[in-house]
C-alpha cells in the first residue's frame, strides 16, 4: 500500500474511542476505527466481542455511551436518527436475513432503492422506466430474476440473503456493513458473494463481520480483530495470524468462547 | 407471473362491483327499517376500512378507534341536537345548571362546520397522539394497551362532564338534519345512499393508496418496521399518517352512524365496541380492503339476526367466532376460498396463511 | 397529618389489590407474551368458586365451621381457575404463541363465552358472600383504625408474591419456566418440554387470577361481568411495571395505587381515574417499555 | 397464469358465499321472515306463545318486551322481564285482552342505548306492536323516546328515575322524584339528622337527584357536608370512606348504581362504620341487590321505594307466591319487578276500557285504578306517570325490608317538581315544553 494514495481517499467512517454500555457491561469499550473509500474491511473476533454492537452503533440502532462517530468527515452519527443515517449513505445487512416477507422480491427492491424517501414523496411516487431498469439490473445481479414476483417469505435462506444484499445495494450507500453475509451459504454461493463484494467495493466502503476465516483470508485487505469490546489488533490477514494475542484469544481460551455463545450474547437480530 | 397480481386485483374489483350493485338495489326490496339497519352497517363498514389500513396492512392494532368514531358521532350529534332545540339549551344542560351553551356547541350549529369538524377533529387528535406515541417508539402491544387507556379516559370524561355531553344518556331526540325530517323514510334513504357513496369513495381512495409504493411501505412496516427504518424511511411518520387517516375515516363513519341511529352514547365507544370493530376486520380478512367491509356487514347482520331470535346465544356465538377466526382463519372470509382449494388439491406451496400475520 | 397517613394506607391497600389482579397477568403477559383478555373472567371464576364454597358450607357443614369456607376457598379458587386456564391454554392459547395481538382477540372471545356461561349457571344478578367473622372489624395501626380485611389482603399478596418468587427463582420447574420464556428453542434443545412448561406456567397465572377473585369477594361485587372492571387496570399495571419483570409489577402496582388514591383525594373519583390513565399514557411516552426493562439486542 | 385464474375463481366463490349468507340473513329476519323469528320465540317461551307461530290478528295481540338480557344491565333487567312475562301469562290464562291472546315478542337491548333504539324501531315497525314494556336505565329510555314518538307507539317504563320528562308516548310506572327522593329527604330530616353526605355514581340520575336534594336541603336549612361521585363500576371506596370519616355526616344519601353498591357497603362495614354511626338511605338498592351485597352489611340502613316484598297487601301475597312459584323459591321481588308486573296489567285494563289496542285510544282510557301489589295505582293523565304510595323501609338481617313509614295514600306524580317552589331552578323551563 502506498501511503500517498491512502491519504487521498476520503475517510468514510471514523470512530473515536466509542463505548457502549449495557448496564455495567461494556459491549464496546474505547474502540477506535477508520474506514476509507473503496476499502473492504473485515471485522473479526470471537462471539460477544462487540462486532455486531459496533455495527448497531454505526447505523444508530444502539447509541454510544462515549466517544464520537463521524461519517464522511462531516456527519456526526450520534446526532442522527436511524433513517437519517441511512439517507446519509450507510447501508446495513443484518445477520439473520430480514426482508419484507409479504412483499414480492420486486417490491422489496423497489422500496429499498435510492430515492427521496420522505413521506410526501412516497405518497406521490410512480413507477418509471428508469427505476424498472435499475431493479431489473439488480435482480440479474443477485440472481433472482426468476423469482421477482414471489413473496419474499417463500424464498430459501440463501435467496433471502441475496435479496437483502440486493436491497442494501439498491440504496447506493457510501458505507456498506454486512453482518456474516455468507452464513448458511453453500461454497458456490460463498464464491459468488465474494465476487460481489469485490465488485461493490468499487462503489463504496465495506465493513464485513465474518467468522469464516477461509473467506476472510481470501478477500480481506484489512482486518480488525475485536475482543471483549476492545480493539485487539489491526492489519492484514498475515499480520493478524502472526499476532500472539489473537492466537491466545482464538485458541487458548476456548472455554470462554463456548461460554460466550450463550443465548444472550448470540441473540443478535 | 405478474398476471397473478393483476388477476387478483380484477377479482376483487368484480367482487366490489357485485357488492355495490347489491347494496344499491337492496333498498328497493327491503322495508324502511331494514334499510336503516343496513345503512348503519355501512357506516361501520366505512370505519373498518380505516382500521384495516392501520391493522391489516400496517400491523398496528388500535383498540381506541371507538374514540374517533365517537368524536365524529358526538360532533354530528351536537349539531343535530342544536337543530332540534333551534339554538336553545338542551334539557340535560338545564338540569345540570348550565345557563348558556358551551362555545363548541354554538360553533357546531353551522352544518358545514359540523361536517368538517366531524372529520378534522378526530384527525387532529390522532396526529397529536400518534406523533408522540410513534415517535417514542411505543410499539405493538404497548400501543394497543395505551389506546385502551385512552378509551377509558374518554369514556370517563364523557360521562362525568354530563353538563356538556349528556353523560350516560348521550345525545338523542334529534328531529331534523339540514332541515329535512329525520323520521321521514325518504331522508333516511338519501342518507343510506350518501353512506354508500362515502363507502365506495373511501374504498377507492384507499385501494389506490394500497396499490402505490406507499401501500408497499405499510406492509413493510408490518413485516419489519426496523428493517424499513434501516432502509431510510422515517416509519413513525408513516404510522402517524395512517393513524390519522383512519381516525378521519372513523369520524366520518361516526357522523353517518348518528344520522341513522339517532342516538350516540358512551357505551357505543367503550372498550368492548372498540374490540368488536377489530373483529369485523378479522372476520372479513385483514389486509384486504373489501374483506373487512363484507365482514362488518355480515357480522352486524348476524348480530341482529341472533339477538332478534336467540338473544342468549349471541354472546356464545360472538365469542366462538372470535376464537375460530383468529386461530383457524387468520385471513378471514377472503382467505376461505383459498383455504378450501388448498385442502382439495393439497397444493405444495407452504403458504400457510398464518404466516402472513405472524408479525402482527 | 392523619388524613395523609390514612390516604397512604388506602393507596397501599389499593396497590395490593392491583398487584393481586396484575400478578397472574404479569406471568401470562409478562413472561409468555400472551395478552389474555380472559384474565378478568378467570378472576370471576375464582369469585364464583368462593361463592360455591360458601353455599356448600351453609348447606352441608355445621354452622360452627362456616368461617373455614373462606380459608378453603382460596386454594380451591386457585385450582379451579388453573384448570380452566389449562383448558384455555390447550384449546386456544397454544396456537397463538408469538402472535400477541391475535391472542388478545381470541381470548377476548373466550372471555365473552365465559361470561355468558356464568350468566347461564349462576344467573345474571350478583350473588352475595358473607365475610368470615375473623375478617370483621378494624385494627389499630399507628393510631388509626384500619379494616382487618385490608391487612389480610396485603398479607396475602405478600405471601403470593413470595411463593411465586420462590417458585420462579428457587425451584427446578421455575428455572425451566424462565429458560423457556427467555429462549424457547434453546430450552427445547437442552431437553425441556416446552409444552409442559407452557401449560404449567399459564395454569399458574390463571390460578393466581382465581385467588385474586376469591379475595375480591371480600370487598366487591360477584357477578358475571366483574372481570371487565379489573382487566384494564391489570394491564396498565403490568405495562407500567415493564413486561417480564416481577419487581416492576410490584413497584408499579403500589405506585399506581398510591397515585390513584391521592388524585382521587385531591379531585374526585372520576377525575382521579382520568388523571391516573393520562399519567400512565404520559409515562409510557417517556419509558415505552415500562419502569424496569431488559435492554435487549434483538432487532424487534 | 393458470394459478392466477384459479385464485380469481376461488376468491369470487368465497365472496359470493359471503353475499348469499348475508342475503339469507337479511331475508330470514326481514319482512317475510316473521315466521322464522316467531318460531324461535315459540321455542324460547313455549308456555307463553303456545303452538301458534304466526300472529293471527283476530286471535292474538303482539306486545313488545325490550330489556337487556345480556351485558352489564342484565343483572337488573332480567327479573323485570320475568315479572312482565308472568303478568302476560296471567292475563292469557284469564282469557286474554279483548278476548285475544297476548303474544310477547322479546328483544334484547344488550345494555346499549343504540340497540334499545334499534330494537324499539324493529318492534314498532316490523312486528307492528302497539306497546313495548321495557328499559331500565335513563339512557335506554331516552334512546327509545324518539322512536316511540315518531312511530306513535307506547312505552311502559318500570323504573324510578330522575324526572324532568313527560312524553305522551311513555307511561312511567316507576317513581318520579317527588314519589321517592323528596319524601325520603323529608323523612330523614325529621328522623335521622340534618347533615347530609351525597354519594352517587357519576351519571345522570344521581346528578339530577342530588340537584333536587341540595335545593331541598337549602330550603330546610339543613347542611350538605360533602358530595361525591364515583365512576360507574367503581370498586374502591376507601377514599370516599375517608371523606365520610372526615366530614362526619349524620346521613348518607346514596344514589350509587348497581355493582358499586356492593363495594361501597362491604367496605363501609369493613371500616367499622355501622348504621349506628351514620344512616345510609339508598334509592337504588332493592331486595335483589341486597342479595348481591349481603344483608349482614346492610342491616339497619334504609331505602326509599314504593313497594317491598314485605308490603302487606293481599295482592302482594298472591304476587310473591306466583313469582316464586314461577321462578324459584329463592327468588325475591322488588320495586321495579312489581312495577314491571303491574304495568302490564294496567295496560291490559286500559285496552279493555278502550276496546282497542290503538295507542291514542288507550292513552285516553288509561286513567283507571288498579290494585297493584304495592297498593292502588292510577295513571295521571296529565303526565303519564303513576300515583304511587311512598314507603321507607329498613333492611333486616334476612335481607327483607321492614316498612318504617309510608305516605298513607298514593302520591300524585310531579316529574318537574312544579309543586315545589325551591325546585324551580332545576326544572327551569322544561315543564313548559
Amino acid at each position: 500500500m502506498k501511503k500517498g494514495k491512502q491519504t487521498a481517499k476520503q475517510i468514510i467512517l471514523q470512530a473515536k474511542n466509542t463505548s457502549v454500555k449495557f448496564g455495567a457491561f461494556f459491549a464496546v469499550k474505547d474502540f477506535s476505527f477508520m474506514v476509507r473509500e473503496g476499502e473492504l474491511h473485515f471485522l473479526i473476533g470471537p462471539n460477544g466481542a462487540g462486532k455486531t454492537t459496533f455495527l448497531d452503533l454505526v447505523c444508530g440502532k444502539t447509541r454510544e455511551s462515549e466517544g464520537s462517530l463521524i461519517l464522511k468527515e462531516k456527519h456526526d452519527l450520534s446526532k442522527l436518527k436511524e433513517f437519517e443515517i441511512v439517507r446519509k449513505g450507510v447501508g446495513r445487512k443484518f445477520q439473520a436475513p430480514s426482508v419484507f416477507g409479504n412483499l414480492t422480491v420486486w417490491e422489496n427492491l423497489e422500496l429499498s432503492m435510492k430515492q427521496d424517501k420522505r413521506l410526501s414523496h412516497i405518497l406521490r411516487a410512480k413507477p418509471n422506466q428508469e427505476k424498472d431498469a435499475e431493479i431489473k439490473e439488480m435482480l440479474a445481479l443477485i440472481g433472482l430474476s426468476e423469482q421477482k414476483d414471489e413473496q419474499a417469505r417463500l424464498l430459501s435462506h440463501g435467496q433471502k440473503q441475496w435479496l437483502e444484499m440486493g436491497m442494501v445495494m439498491m440504496q447506493k450507500p457510501s458505507l456498506l456493513m454486512l453482518d456474516e453475509p455468507i452464513a448458511g451459504m453453500t461454497e458456490e454461493e460463498e464464491e459468488k458473494t465474494g465476487e460481489l463484494l469485490l465488485k461493490m467495493k468499487e462503489k463504496c466502503a465495506i465493513i464485513v463481520v465474518e467468522h469464516d476465516m477461509e473467506f476472510v483470508r481470501k478477500y480481506s485487505e484489512k482486518v480488525t480483530v475485536m475482543h471483549e469490546g476492545q480493539l485487539l489488533c489491526e492489519g492484514t490477514m498475515d499480520d493478524i495470524q502472526g499476532n500472539e494475542r489473537v492466537m491466545e484469544v482464538y485458541l487458548g481460551r476456548k472455554g470462554d468462547t463456548a461460554d460466550a455463545s450463550t443465548p444472550a450474547a448470540r441473540s443478535v437480530v | 407471473m405478474k398476471s397473478v397480481v393483476a388477476n387478483y386485483m380484477i377479482s376483487r374489483k368484480w367482487l366490489l362491483l357485485a357488492l355495490v350493485i347489491l347494496l344499491i338495489l337492496l333498498p328497493f326490496v327491503l322495508s324502511d327499517f331494514r334499510v336503516n339497519l343496513l345503512g348503519r352497517y355501512l357506516a361501520f363498514a366505512i370505519l373498518v376500512i380505516g382500521l384495516d389500513l392501520l391493522w391489516g396492512y400496517m400491523g398496528v392494532l388500535s383498540l381506541g378507534h371507538g374514540i374517533f368514531f365517537g368524536l365524529g358521532a358526538y360532533i354530528m350529534g351536537i349539531h343535530l341536537k342544536m337543530e332540534a332545540s333551534s339554538g336553545g339549551l338542551p334539557d340535560f344542560m338545564m338540569w345540570s345548571g348550565m345557563t348558556e351553551l358551551p362555545w363548541f356547541w354554538t360553533v357546531l350549529q353551522h352544518p358545514v362546520i359540523a361536517i368538517l369538524a366531524g372529520i378534522i377533529v378526530p384527525m387532529i387528535i390522532a396526529v397529536i397522539l400518534g406523533f408522540f406515541t410513534f415517535r417514542n417508539r411505543i410499539q405493538d402491544v404497548y400501543f394497543t394497551i395505551l389506546t385502551q387507556a385512552l378509551v377509558m379516559v374518554t369514556v370517563t370524561l364523557l360521562i362525568s362532564r354530563q353538563d356538556v355531553t349528556g353523560g350516560t344518556n348521550g345525545l338523542t331526540g334529534f328531529s331534523t338534519i339540514f332541515g329535512f325530517s329525520l323520521s321521514d323514510p325518504a331522508t333516511q334513504r338519501v342518507i343510506y345512499y350518501v353512506t354508500l357513496g362515502c363507502l365506495v369513495i373511501i374504498l377507492l381512495i384507499c385501494s389506490r393508496l394500497i396499490n402505490s409504493l406507499f401501500g408497499k411501505a405499510l406492509i413493510a412496516i408490518r413485516d419489519g418496521e426496523n428493517r424499513l427504518r434501516f432502509s431510510g424511511y422515517d416509519t413513525s411518520m408513516f404510522k402517524v399518517l395512517v393513524f390519522t387517516i383512519s381516525a378521519g375515516i372513523a369520524g366520518l363513519a361516526g357522523m353517518l352512524f348518528v344520522m341513522q341511529v339517532g342516538i350516540i352514547s358512551p357505551t357505543q365507544i367503550g372498550i368492548i365496541p372498540s374490540i368488536e370493530m377489530i373483529l369485523w376486520v378479522a372476520i372479513g380478512g385483514r389486509g384486504t380492503l373489501i374483506g373487512p367491509v363484507i365482514g362488518a356487514i355480515l357480522t352486524n347482520s348476524a348480530k341482529t339476526f341472533f339477538s332478534e331470535s336467540y338473544p342468549d346465544i349471541w354472546l356464545y356465538f360472538l365469542g366462538a367466532v372470535f376464537v375460530i377466526v383468529v386461530i383457524f382463519l387468520p385471513g378471514g372470509l377472503m382467505s376461505l376460498g383459498k383455504k378450501l382449494k388448498r385442502r382439495n388439491s393439497n397444493e405444495k406451496g407452504q403458504t400457510n396463511s398464518k404466516a402472513d400475520y405472524s408479525a402482527s | 397529618m392523619e388524613a395523609i397517613l390514612i390516604q397512604a394506607f388506602n393507596g397501599l391497600s389499593l396497590g395490593s389489590i392491583l398487584l393481586l389482579i396484575a400478578l397472574g397477568l404479569a406471568i401470562t403477559f409478562g413472561l409468555m407474551k400472551v395478552i389474555n383478555m380472559a384474565h378478568g373472567e378467570l378472576i370471576m371464576i375464582g369469585a364464583y368458586t368462593t361463592y360455591v364454597m360458601q353455599t356448600i358450607f351453609t348447606q352441608y357443614m355445621p354452622a360452627g365451621l362456616f368461617d373455614l369456607y373462606f380459608i378453603l376457598a382460596i386454594p380451591c379458587a386457585f385450582i379451579v381457575a388453573a384448570l380452566v386456564g389449562m383448558l384455555l391454554e390447550y384449546t386456544v392459547i397454544r396456537h397463538l404463541y408469538g402472535r400477541p395481538l391475535d391472542s388478545l382477540l381470541a381470548t377476548f372471545g373466550v372471555g365473552l363465552i365465559l361470561q355468558q356461561t356464568a350468566r347461564s349457571i349462576f344467573g345474571a344478578p350478583n350473588v352475595g358472600i358473607v365475610s368470615p367473622s375473623f375478617l370483621e372489624g378494624g385494627m389499630n395501626v399507628f393510631g388509626m383504625t384500619v379494616p382487618v380485611t385490608r391487612i389480610f389482603i396485603i398479607g396475602l399478596v405478600v405471601v403470593c408474591l413470595l411463593i411465586l418468587a420462590f417458585y420462579l427463582y428457587k425451584t427446578n420447574s421455575g428455572r425451566r419456566t424462565r429458560a423457556v420464556m427467555q429462549n424457547r428453542e434453546m430450552a427445547s434443545c437442552v431437553g425441556i418440554s416446552t409444552r409442559r412448561v407452557d401449560i404449567t406456567t399459564f395454569a399458574i397465572g390463571a390460578g393466581i387470577a382465581g385467588v385474586a377473585g376469591a379475595i375480591l369477594t371480600l370487598i366487591g361485587p360477584i357477578g358475571p361481568a366483574i372481570g371487565t372492571y379489573y382487566i384494564v387496570d391489570a394491564f396498565m399495571v403490568v405495562v407500567v411495571g415493564g413486561v417480564g419483570m416481577l419487581v416492576g409489577t410490584v413497584v408499579s402496582a403500589f405506585g399506581v395505587g398510591v397515585m390513584n388514591t391521592l388524585f382521587e383525594y385531591w379531585t374526585d373519583a372520576s377525575m382521579g381515574k382520568v388523571l391516573i390513565f393520562v399519567l400512565i399514557v404520559l409515562f409510557l411516552q417517556w419509558r415505552p417499555s415500562g419502569l424496569f426493562s431488559l435492554r435487549t439486542r434483538s432487532l424487534d | 397464469m393458470k394459478k392466477g385464474k384459479k385464485t380469481e375463481h376461488t376468491r369470487l366463490i368465497a365472496g359470493f358465499i359471503g353475499l348469499v349468507c348475508f342475503l339469507l340473513m337479511l331475508t330470514a329476519c326481514g319482512d317475510g321472515g316473521e315466521a322464522a323469528s316467531d318460531q324461535a320465540e315459540a321455542q324460547m317461551h313455549p308456555s307463553e306463545t303456545g303452538e301458534e307461530v304466526n300472529i293471527d290478528e283476530s286471535e292474538q295481540i303482539p306486545v313488545g318486551i325490550l330489556h337487556s338480557l345480556s351485558g352489564t344491565m342484565a343483572m337488573s333487567e332480567t327479573s323485570v322481564y320475568e315479572a312482565e312475562m308472568l303478568a302476560i301469562k296471567e292475563i292469557n290464562e284469564a282469557g286474554g285482552v279483548l278476548g285475544k291472546e297476548l303474544v310477547p315478542i322479546v328483544e334484547d337491548g344488550a345494555s346499549e342505548p343504540n340497540i334499545f333504539s334499534e330494537r324499539a324501531a324493529k318492534l314498532l315497525q316490523q312486528d307492528e306492536v302497539d306497546v313495548i314494556f321495557g328499559g331500565w336505565t335513563s339512557a335506554s329510555r331516552k334512546a327509545m323516546l324518539p322512536v316511540v314518538e315518531d312511530n306513535n307507539g307506547l312505552l311502559f317504563y318500570p323504573v324510578q328515575y330522575e324526572g324532568m320528562e313527560a312524553s305522551p308516548n311513555i307511561f312511567y310506572a316507576g317513581a318520579a322524584p317527588n314519589q321517592q327522593i323528596v319524601p325520603a329527604v323529608d323523612w330523614l330530616l325529621e328522623n335521622e339528622g340534618t347533615e347530609f353526605f351525597l354519594l352517587g355514581s357519576d351519571y345522570v340520575f344521581p346528578r339530577v337527584a342530588n340537584q333536587i336534594i341540595k335545593a331541598q336541603l337549602e330550603e330546610n336549612g339543613a347542611a350538605l357536608v360533602d358530595e361525591q361521585y364515583t365512576p360507574l363500576g367503581h370498586t374502591d371506596y376507601n377514599t370516599v370512606i375517608s371523606r365520610i370519616r372526615e366530614s362526619e355526616p349524620e346521613v348518607i344519601f346514596n344514589t350509587l348504581n348497581g355493582d358499586s353498591n356492593v363495594a361501597f357497603f362491604k367496605q363501609l362495614a369493613d371500616a367499622g362504620i355501622t348504621s349506628d354511626d351514620v344512616t345510609v338511605l339508598s334509592v337504588s338498592v332493592a331486595e335483589e341487590e341486597i342479595r348481591g351485597i349481603g344483608a349482614d352489611v346492610l342491616a339497619g340502613h334504609y331505602a326509599s321505594w314504593n313497594y317491598y316484598q314485605t308490603t302487606d297487601t293481599p295482592e302482594n301475597e298472591e304476587f310473591v307466591a306466583k313469582y316464586k312459584e314461577a321462578y324459584g323459591d329463592d327468588r325475591v321481588t322488588g320495586d321495579p319487578i312489581e312495577a314491571g308486573y303491574f304495568m302490564v296489567h294496567l295496560w291490559a285494563q286500559a285496552v279493555e276500557a278502550a276496546g282497542t289496542t290503538e295507542v291514542d285510544a288507550v292513552r285516553e282510557a288509561a286513567a283507571i285504578e288498579f290494585n297493584a301489589p304495592g297498593g292502588p295505582v292510577v295513571i295521571d293523565s296529565d303526565n303519564q306517570h303513576v300515583y304511587k304510595t311512598v314507603r321507607i323501609g329498613e333492611v333486616g338481617e334476612d335481607g327483607q325490608f321492614t316498612e318504617v313509614w309510608n305516605s298513607d295514600e298514593p302520591v300524585k306524580p310531579d316529574p318537574f317538581l312544579e309543586e315545589y317552589d325551591w325546585a324551580s331552578d332545576i326544572s327551569g323551563t322544561l315543564a313548559g315544553e
